[in-house]
């Protein structure tokens, strides 16, 4: 894809590779069939997914009133999880297109996986607004469609529909990337199997031959796909932001809300990509494709991205007493001696503290210390959106209508039940399709990079 | 495609497929296509083939979606039922743009790949060609259509055989 | 509780008593109110005299006195009596009428027996008001975009599986089944079909407009008559119909004795009113809004805008039909009508868009 | 015909149900119903039409009629709403001289307690249902020596048929009582004025008004009556005396304290010491040569407040009031004396005409009890009340009621008294029946039927002159008392008539008698023994002003209505001092027992700002055992049926025969329903105030008429041109100075907007559902003052920028609209709501109890759940005012739209109209420089103005 790499590189995939062994490792799930803990990841994952439902279909059923919301909170877990899925969304879609412009070679073993995730994440994401209508069964209404109500088209002017248009344009698109990118792997599991598994990946596949012609112009689309994906990136999280950012309420109001929501967004979407990576290289013995320097290099973005989101902390805080506003000043001392204190010195724990650790080599190599910190730094960024969420509505402007939100079953089932969708389309996603993107990464092979001819000239 | 019979060279590594490649066309042998695992690089040049029109059409698109969305916002806010809300103009220019911003990467993005599948004519259901030959897996197959006569196939043959092919045979692109 | 809501039968613009056009127009109303249901002026005889000319035919003083107490001469006075043998002994109402209202309400037979001035001649709508409406209906789009995913689900199984035709057939069916049902099931904001535009129900009484409205000419506000001082336009209560039914028995004409028996269905439930098991003519609902729109007729009635604007020929209809979509895009239609399009007999024009207007 | 809006969702399952058990159920109510001109709808889309519609009644119209409320023995005049047959409306009548168009949340209520579902539907007899003929005959046989027993009767024709029928059954006697008694200060005029009545006070002449522990804007004799008195005097904009002084010496915070320009916590046992201080002073300051009345228990007095106190008293004597709500004879006598000395009789209060809100008797109570229990009275016939709950001894009564030969209610409801009882004749329900009432000697106003009775009930004068042979019509009987003791003479039907039309006529006192204070009784005296017992608490019971004595327990608007200065809803709790809260070591929802002698209850701790210590405070009214569902609990989704999870509240009135309780801690926490949960103006971080209540005190507002507006923050210009309203803009004016926070509007605009009750659970969640609610806030000096708040129409409304498909508009007039039926439920609206005023559907609230239905306005959707709902200015106001000016062809006139709060205001405190008249009363007070919007910093630019709340006093 590029030129030759500096033979002073460390090559990305270990265990000098030849490209049919590749193609061997990489469709090895597929075909040998599942190990029995893939099973218990599927287990585990459809019984929350089933939790998740079964408390979904009762909200449905009964009404928001399941949830602990109240006349003055009116959005708490629900569009938490919403913005901490459209975070973890981020990651996948980065670390295909940005990496790819930037001819980030590291990127070829983990990206048709993160890009999954992203999927996966924007679907669990995109759960949330739906069902936190009081009537879903009306969620079509968001979209302009030619109606006989005049027709009364929808409020361009709500952050609101924005998103609408951001979340499923960036579904659309990462969708799309994500199976172009599929295309040539597909093409080979075909040429592997018989049967209905060839009839079904010879749909799929779209009769994709490895064609050279093809090839050439897959690449430009590619290229184009990545250059547009990068900026909707950005603009995703930017326009979630603006949910906020836009709004009267102190503590939401806030331009710095676009970075820093964007910084946020990559920070928890990598701590994710780590958190699946360290996993499943271990469960589907990917080792030598996804090595301890793929960590180590995704760890070294985390820390920017911590370094980041400290920064956005300590200036929204600056910020709030520069202003002068007394409103804005309230929000942010709730926010620290409130009554949900703790949830803001957790955030900071996770967010700032604990990613000071990744400065080591040591701990950056070291899986069972990386694996942790990606954890804490998801908890550490759901509380993050928890705290600017709930902490600011709970006690915004009028005294009088001061109250405390507490969760309900109905709404911790729900978030479950988002982590058992994402798993379990996780799982099936490793079990079903090639999880690393083997045509990627034959070409950035120790194999290729020494068969490769050097420009004539 | 129809039902035709190609000559095939399969080669184990990039560097021999692109060797054959120069050498085939300046052999003045009409190259049908190369199927490989991966791109390779440099093939373009060796195959001469054309720039082609993706970019373009990109564009195309993300305008039409451009042009789509600020239209529909406008004609919606300023023409066909302008609204108070909030207090805001009927035609505010800002709000305009979050939507017209994604509808154009999403006109472009989908415009570039439907673009692709039409030019390349793929679609669910399609053969592929030259299948078999592990072009998906770790060969790179080079392919000619079957020269016309006897002779022609022979010194093709051996030429790719020259040139690093593990094998040449005929295939057909079904 | 639901004791319903009922409804929006007609209004009627032009007749109304406190019109600009001075006594005139109040006359007109006052004859179609008081008068026409027995009698026209010009169009024959029907439960009483053809009025045209009848200050000709009489003297003037003489129609005055009769028509103030027509009491007292249908008992003394020989012309009088004579013609209520001709017309069937049907007695004429008491109108209680003061001399001023007497006179102008002569003063208008005249004039309408001069020339086209009646209100029977007022012009009618345009047969289609509503044909403008173009946009689809927002349940058709829907209905599309399912008909369109469930092809192109068929045509991926069809390359699929290969799937033979009847299977794909029955595929089809049930798509199309499942999709009617979803968007004609029971949510009334959903109906697709039902009681839509065009829905004409049996009714329990064969009740006739055609006959009512238009050869007889009676006014819309005759019988639905709370349509110019509520919000409701009502259903007549029997009594309305006992005014001319308490004498009419059976119509001129009847040739299958269709007009005796229905009339007969009126009277028998009016005689047995006191009795708790009789439950009245139980009317099915043509013209049904949802519950959370509010439409007043008074506003429109006093805006002179004409009943056949919104509920069609209903002068043409021999049984009740929804003539209108009566969709909320149909309503807007007038509602944003630049002021330069609006009907000039409307009395104001530009009518307001504010939701709140219908939806409180 | 009965136009109906209903759930609009109106799915058709749901209805098809509904309607289907409504029929079976409700054939009886519902013949009677249809009687009064109504057309029902069955399922299926079936219009059945009258067969006679009745003269002037049109379908869908609108009709009101006066008459007058019966929700107390104030007997305010009232307007009542009648919409195809059914009363869905009460509001106040402006042409009675009391209650002037004022009507408080208990008379707005009771619209729904005709609609209870738990009302008696039938006579019993021992229990079960009985025919009025065996009814009739089992009473006839035992009526002689038998006691009527009665709350107070201000029906005079009422009366008038309770005197024929003792006059018919010799040894039989009346015997009044008053759930909230008034009897000590009818006992102390006997003593000073020689006459056993209650005085009718004039507040509207005082300048000076010094109340000890009457509750006068909240719950005592005649709220809404001295609620219109008494603010016109607090405009600070008139001249520069006439704001005014208001002084409340009480033992908790009251409504009315809560608004008192000073306001001292005293214990009950103080208030004789404290009245014999300030007596003392003014006799020295106004000459008093009389006899003084002996010394009280010493007590800490505040002697600057006394002082204070008799200085203004003095300097406005003949313009000033002494009031107190003491149960002590002694301590009423001391406020005689006050008053004497000032000359305020025949000036601020008067004996002759008296007020006759009040005339029970606890010393006659007692006496029949005792004749009971001689055997002396052989049976009771209780005429109205329920005695044995809402009276101390009712227990006592109880047991004789079980074993009387004659034992009789005639009330309309299965209540506590009527359980005990051999024999129920139900009696209709004010709304249904013909009746008189006099609360002040002359003014007397009439009671029309605005339905035909629901159920087989029967007026009790019709019952009490059936039993005493001479059967005749409530109608008649009514129509005979008038035409010879009220409007005697000629024309009388024409009269009549007008009296009808009125709702009230006045009649001449004729030789008012001019009564003199007789000061030799002060020596007398014998101060109270109040003294509380040793560790034990004095006890403050009081009526809130929502839910009175408990009457209308069931009504499932007030219940959710909370408490002006606790703001708790469903239930009552027992109120201490912070002081006395840290010593007990109780904190709040900590399960307190109250007990003394044999009574003891067990209610939630509540710790109130600017209560007496020593004291605990709980409200009476509540913990009925046989009010019905709604007065037991409430579940959120049905009302019907019901299960009983627990008592709301608990029953205060057997307590209330002792002075003083003990106080443990039963170590449970029971959490209140509140509405407000944080009750200061300033953040508990910082301690910084909020400026959204402004005030100031009198003589900072003379200097500076814009004084205590605070320091807005600056309005940076607008990105965007404004919109031009080239109608009218519709605004509001509330003036805080006013506003009594009595919730009066609270439940009229419930009522008038089919707002959902919700119940204790919901509400305990924050999730109460009211449109215009009042905010009650403590300043830094402990001070309190009340806000309305409400959807405040901004012009630049966040709250329609965010909502995504277009269910929150602005009009073109002003109004930020709610569309019900394109909600889909972000609740983003609500959340960039600065003012939290947006109420959200959680759950399909409950619509099933549909007798209760009835009472719901046809002129406004039902929204299901799943929908946010607001505030919407009373736009079907605003639309039918409009309606009716263009028929009649001209332009609506300013004060023409009311929207229910404004309407309902006994203070006049809310003024709505069109900003841009400025001849409008709206846009003069948005020119007055004390009103301000609440936030305006923020650039919304709200419709809703607040004046700046003024005290009188001078730091």
């Amino acid at each position: 894809m590029s030129a030759r790499v500096s033979p002073l590189r460390e090559p990305w995939v270990d265990g000098g590779k030849t490209l049919a062994r590749i193609t061997e490792d990489v469709c090895a799930p597929l075909e040998r069939g599942p190990a029995p803990s893939w099973y218990w990841g599927l287990g585990a994952s459809l019984t929350a997914l089933l939790i998740g439902k079964i408390v979904v279909v009762h909200q449905i059923w009964t009404g928001i009133g399941t949830w602990g919301l109240n006349k003055t909170v009116g959005w708490s877990w629900d569009i938490t999880n919403f913005v901490f899925w459209v975070g973890i969304g981020h990651a996948g879609t980065l670390i295909s297109a940005i990496l790819f412009l930037f001819r980030q070679k590291w990127r070829t073993s983990i990206n048709r996986a993160a890009e999954a995730m992203t999927i996966f994440a924007v679907m669990c994401a995109g759960l949330f607004p739906l069902i936190h209508m009081g009537r879903p069964w009306l969620a079509y209404w968001v979209f302009p469609y030619p109606n006989e109500l005049g027709p009364l088209w929808v409020n361009f002017r709500s952050p609101l529909l924005w998103d609408v248009f951001a979340i499923s344009t960036y579904f659309i698109i990462s969708a799309t990337f994500w199976y172009v990118g599929l295309w040539p792997d597909l093409a080979t599991v075909r040429d592997r199997s018989q049967g209905l598994r060839k009839k079904i990946f010879g749909v799929l596949s779209l009769g994709w031959d490895g064609s050279h012609r093809s090839w050439s112009r897959y690449e430009t689309m590619y290229l184009l796909l990545a250059g547009l994906a990068t900026p909707l990136v950005f603009s995703v999280h930017t326009i979630v932001s603006f949910d906020f950012a836009t709004s009267v309420i102190p503590g939401w109001h806030t331009t710095i809300f676009p970075p820093y929501f964007v910084c946020g967004a990559i920070f928890s979407g990598f701590a994710m990509v780590m958190t699946l990576m360290i996993i499943a290289r271990k469960v589907m013995r990917f080792e030598e494709y996804i090595t301890l320097r793929h960590i180590d290099a995704m760890c070294k973005i985390t820390l920017l991205t911590s370094m980041i989101v400290a920064l956005a902390y300590g200036t929204e805080l600056f910020m709030a007493w520069y202003s002068g506003n007394p409103y804005e000043q309230f929000a942010f001392l709730n926010r620290i001696y409130g009554p949900y204190r703790a949830g803001y010195a957790l955030m900071v724990f996770c967010n700032v503290l604990v990613p000071q650790a990744l400065w080591f080599k040591a701990v950056r190599r070291n899986p069972l210390w990386v694996f942790p910190i990606s954890i804490l730094i998801n908890v550490g960024m759901w509380l993050e959106r928890f705290v600017i969420i709930t902490v600011s509505l709970h006690r915004d402007y009028l005294p009088s209508s001061w109250t405390m939100y507490y969760p309900t079953y109905v709404e911790i089932g729900t978030f479950l039940g988002s982590f058992g969708l994402f798993f379990t389309c996780f799982f099936l996603f490793c079990r079903f399709l090639p999880m690393i993107a083997c045509s990627e990464v034959k070409a950035i092979s120790t194999f290729a990079q020494e068969n490769r001819e050097t420009p004539r000239g | 495609m129809a039902d035709r019979d190609f000559l095939v060279g399969v080669f184990v590594c990039e560097q021999d497929l692109l060797a054959a490649t120069h050498a085939a066309r300046e052999a003045g042998f009409k190259i049908h296509d190369a199927y490989t695992p991966y791109p390779v690089h440099g093939m373009d040049e060796a195959m001469a083939l054309p720039k082609t029109l993706l970019p373009r059409l990109c564009f195309l698109f993300g305008a039409a979606g451009l042009l789509l969305a600020v239209l529909f916002q406008c004609w919606v806010g300023l023409i066909d039922w302008p609204m108070n809300i909030g207090g805001k103009s009927f035609g505010a220019r800002p709000a305009l743009i979050p939507i017209a911003f994604e509808l154009t990467v999403l006109f472009a993005g989908l415009g570039t790949v439907i673009s692709f599948l039409v030019l390349r004519r793929l679609f669910p259901g399609r053969e592929p060609e030259c299948a078999g030959l592990g072009a998906s897996d770790a060969s790179f197959v080079l392919a000619f259509a079957t020269p016309e006569t006897e002779q022609l196939r022979g010194t093709l043959n051996r030429l790719l055989l020259e040139r690093g092919a593990k094998s040449v045979r005929e295939a057909s692109s079904r | 509780m639901k004791l319903g809501l009922l409804i929006l039968v007609f209004a009627s613009g032009p007749l109304r008593a406190e019109e600009d056009g001075g006594d005139f127009q109040r006359y007109a109303a006052m004859f179609q109110q008081k008068c026409a249901k027995c009698h026209t002026v010009g169009l024959g005889d029907r439960v009483g005299p053809d009025l045209k000319g009848v200050s000709k035919r009489r003297e003037r003083k003489w129609i005055l006195d009769f028509i103030r107490k027509p009491g007292d001469f249908l008992d003394s006075d020989k012309t009088a009596m004579e013609l209520l043998k001709k017309f069937n002994k049907v007695r004429m109402d008491e109108l209680n009428l003061n001399e001023a209202d007497a006179a102008g309400l002569l003063d208008y037979i005249d004039a309408a027996s001069e020339g086209p001035v009646g209100p029977q001649d007022l012009e009618l709508p345009e047969p289609d008001p509503y044909a403008r409406l173009s946009m689809p209906d927002e349940h058709r789009g829907i209905l599309i975009g399912f008909a369109a995913t469930a092809a192109g689900l068929l045509a991926l199984a069809a390359v699929l599986f290969q799937f033979g035709f009847v299977r794909i057939a029955a595929i089809a069916a049930i798509l199309s089944l499942a999709s009617g049902y979803w968007a004609n099931g029971g949510r009334r904001d959903h109906r697709v079909f039902s009681r839509q535009q065009g829905y004409a129900p049996e009714q329990p009484l064969a009740f006739s407009h055609a006959k009512h409205a238009g050869t007889l000419q009676i006014a819309c506000l005759y019988c639905h008559y709370a349509a110019e001082r509520s919000d409701a336009a009502g259903v007549p209560p029997l009594k309305v119909c006992m005014n001319c039914h308490k004498d009419v028995k059976r119509p001129k004409e009847d040739p299958n004795g269709v007009g005796e028996r229905e009339i007969k269905k009126i009277v028998d439930a009016w005689e047995r009113r006191a009795d708790p098991a009789e439950k009245g003519i139980q009317w099915v609902r043509v013209h049904d809004l949802p519950d959370y729109a509010f439409f007043s007729h008074r506003v429109h009635v006093g805006n002179n805008v004409k009943c056949q604007e919104c509920h069609g020929p209903v002068q043409t209809m021999e049984r009740m039909r929804q003539a209108a979509p009566l969709t909320m895009g149909w309503c807007v239609e007038c509602h944003r009508r630049p002021p330069s399009e609006a009907p000039a007999h409307w009395k104001r024009a530009g009518a307001t868009l504010d939701c709140a207007v219908c939806h409180r | 015909m009965n136009s109906e809006r209903d759930d609009i969702e109106a799915q058709d399952r749901r209805d098809l149900v509904r309607r289907g058990s409504f029929l079976k159920g409700m054939a009886a109510s519902f013949a009677a119903l249809s009687g009064g001109g109504c057309v029902f709808r069955p399922p299926e889309g079936k219009v059945v039409p009258l067969m006679e519609q009745p003269a002037g009644v049109f379908p869908g119209e609108t009709l009101w009629y006066a008459t007058t409320c019966g929700a107390c023995t104030a007997s305010c005049g009232a307007l009542v709403k009648v919409r195809d047959g059914r009363p869905i409306k009460l509001e106040g009548n402006p042409e009675h001289p009391l209650s002037r168009g004022g009507l408080c949340a208990r008379g707005q209520a009771s619209v729904l307690d005709l609609y209870d579902s738990h009302r008696l539907r039938f006579p019993l007899l021992d229990g079960k249902e009985a025919s009025w003929a065996a009814l009739d005959a089992f009473v006839s046989e035992r009526l002689n020596g038998v006691a009527v027993l009665s709350e107070t009767i201000v029906s005079p024709t009422l009366r008038f048929a309770v005197e024929r029928f003792l006059k018919k059954f010799p040894g039989s006697r009346l015997v009044e009582y008053d759930s909230l008694s008034a009897s000590a200060i009818l006992d102390a005029h006997a003593r000073t004025h020689g006459v056993r009545t209650l005085p009718a006070y004039h507040l509207g002449k005082a300048r000076v008004i010094v109340s000890f522990d009457a509750d006068f804007l909240g719950s005592w004799i005649s709220p809404v009556e001295f609620t219109k008195d008494w603010s016109p005097n607090r405009q600070p904009e008139r001249e520069w005396d006439t704001m005014s002084w208001h002084a409340q010496f009480e033992s908790r915070l009251s409504v009315t304290g809560a608004n008192a320009d000073l306001r001292v916590p005293l214990r009950p046992s103080e208030q004789y010491e404290t009245l014999r201080q300030i007596g003392l002073a003014v006799a020295s300051l106004v000459f008093w040569k009389g006899p003084k009345p002996p010394a009280g228990e010493p007590s800490s007095l505040n002697a600057a407040a006394v002082s204070d106190t008799a200085g203004q008293l003095a300097r406005a004597a003949g313009r000033s009031l002494v009031l107190s709500g003491s149960p002590d004879a002694a301590t009423q006598c001391l406020v005689n004396w006050i008053n004497a000395m000032l000359g305020n009789y025949g000036e601020t209060l008067v004996l002759d005409p008296a007020g006759l809100q009040k005339r029970g008797s606890e010393t006659e109570f007692d006496r029949l009890l005792g004749d009971l229990e001689k055997g002396a009275v052989k049976g009771v016939v209780v005429l109205s009340g329920n005695p044995v709950y809402d009276h101390p001894k009712g227990a006592e009564l109880a047991k004789f009621l079980d074993s009387a030969k004659l034992s009789l209610s005639l009330s309309g409801r299965p209540d506590e008294t009527a359980v005990r009882c051999r024999a129920v004749a139900p009696d209709h329900h004010p709304l249904e029946s013909w009746s008189d009432a006099e609360a002040v000697s002359g003014v007397l106003s009439l009671s029309q039927p605005a339905i035909a009775p629901l159920y087989s009930t029967r007026a009790a004068i019709e019952s009490l002159s059936l039993w005493a042979g001479e059967p005749m019509s409530a109608l008649d009987a009514l129509r005979g008392r008038w035409k010879k003791s009220v409007l005697p003479g000629a024309d009388f039907e024409r009269r009549w008539h007008e009296a009808l039309r009125k709702g009230v006529v006045l009649s001449d006192v004729k030789n008012p008698k001019n009564l003199r204070f007789d000061g030799r009784v002060l020596e007398r005296l014998s101060p109270n023994p109040l003294r509380s017992a040793e560790g034990g608490f004095e006890l403050s019971a009081y009526a809130s002003p929502v839910l009175g004595d408990g009457r209308q327990a069931n009504n499932p608007w007030l219940q959710e209505t909370p408490d002006p200065i606790s703001k708790t809803a469903w239930g009552n709790y027992a109120s201490f001092s912070p002081e006395d809260a840290a010593k007990l070591g109780i904190v709040e929802g900590r399960v307190v027992r109250l007990s003394a002698g044999a009574a003891s209850i067990e209610l939630p701790a509540q710790i109130q700002k600017g209560h007496a210590r020593g004291v605990v405070s709980a409200a009476l009214g509540y913990g009925r055992t046989h009010a019905g569902p709604v007065a037991a609990n409430f579940p959120v989704q049905k009302m019907l049926p019901v299960e009983r999870e627990e008592l709301s509240g608990a029953d205060l009135f057997p307590l209330t025969a002792y002075s003083s309780v003990r106080v443990e801690s039963t170590g449970r926490m029971s959490a209140p329903a509140k509405t407000q949960t944080y009750d200061e103006m300033s953040d508990p971080i910082t301690g910084r105030r909020r400026p959204m209540v402004q005030e100031t005190t009198l003589q900072d507002y003379f200097k500076d008429a814009t004084s205590g507006r605070g320091k807005a923050m600056e309005v940076g210009p607008s990105l965007w041109p404004a919109h031009d309203y080239p109608g009218p803009k519709w605004a509001m004016a509330i003036d805080l100075n006013v506003c009594t926070g009595c919730s009066s509007c609270v439940v009229a605009c419930g009522l008038e907007n089919n707002v959902p009750v919700v119940g204790k659970a919901e509400v305990r969640k924050s999730r109460d559902m009211h449109w215009m609610r009042i905010d009650r806030y403590y300043n830094e000096n402990g001070e309190t003052a009340f806000q309305p708040m409400l959807c405040q129409h901004c012009d630049n409304a966040p709250c329609e920028t965010v909502c995504p498909v277009l269910a929150t508009l602005h009009s073109s007039e002003g109004m930020n609209m709610q569309v019900y039926n394109r909600c889909v439920g972000t609740r983003y609206c609500a959340n960039n709501c600065p003012y939290k005023v947006r109420r959200f559907n959680w759950f399909d609230y409950a619509h099933e109890d549909l007798t209760q239905n009835l009472a719901l306005n046809p002129d406004i959707t039902v929204r299901t759940r799943g929908v946010m709902e607001k505030c919407s200015f009373c736009v079907q106001r605003v639309q039918s005012a409009k309606a009716d000016a263009r028929a009649e062809n001209r332009a609506v006139t300013d004060g023409e739209v009311r929207p229910a709060c404004a309407q309902s205001c006994p203070a006049d405190a809310i003024v709505f109209g069109d900003l841009n008249d400025p001849k409008s009363a709206v846009a003069k007070k948005l020119g007055d420089p004390r009103s301000y919007a609440v936030l305006s910093e923020l650039g919304v630019g709200p419709s809703v103005f607040y004046m700046t709340k003024v005290r009188n006093k001078k730091v």
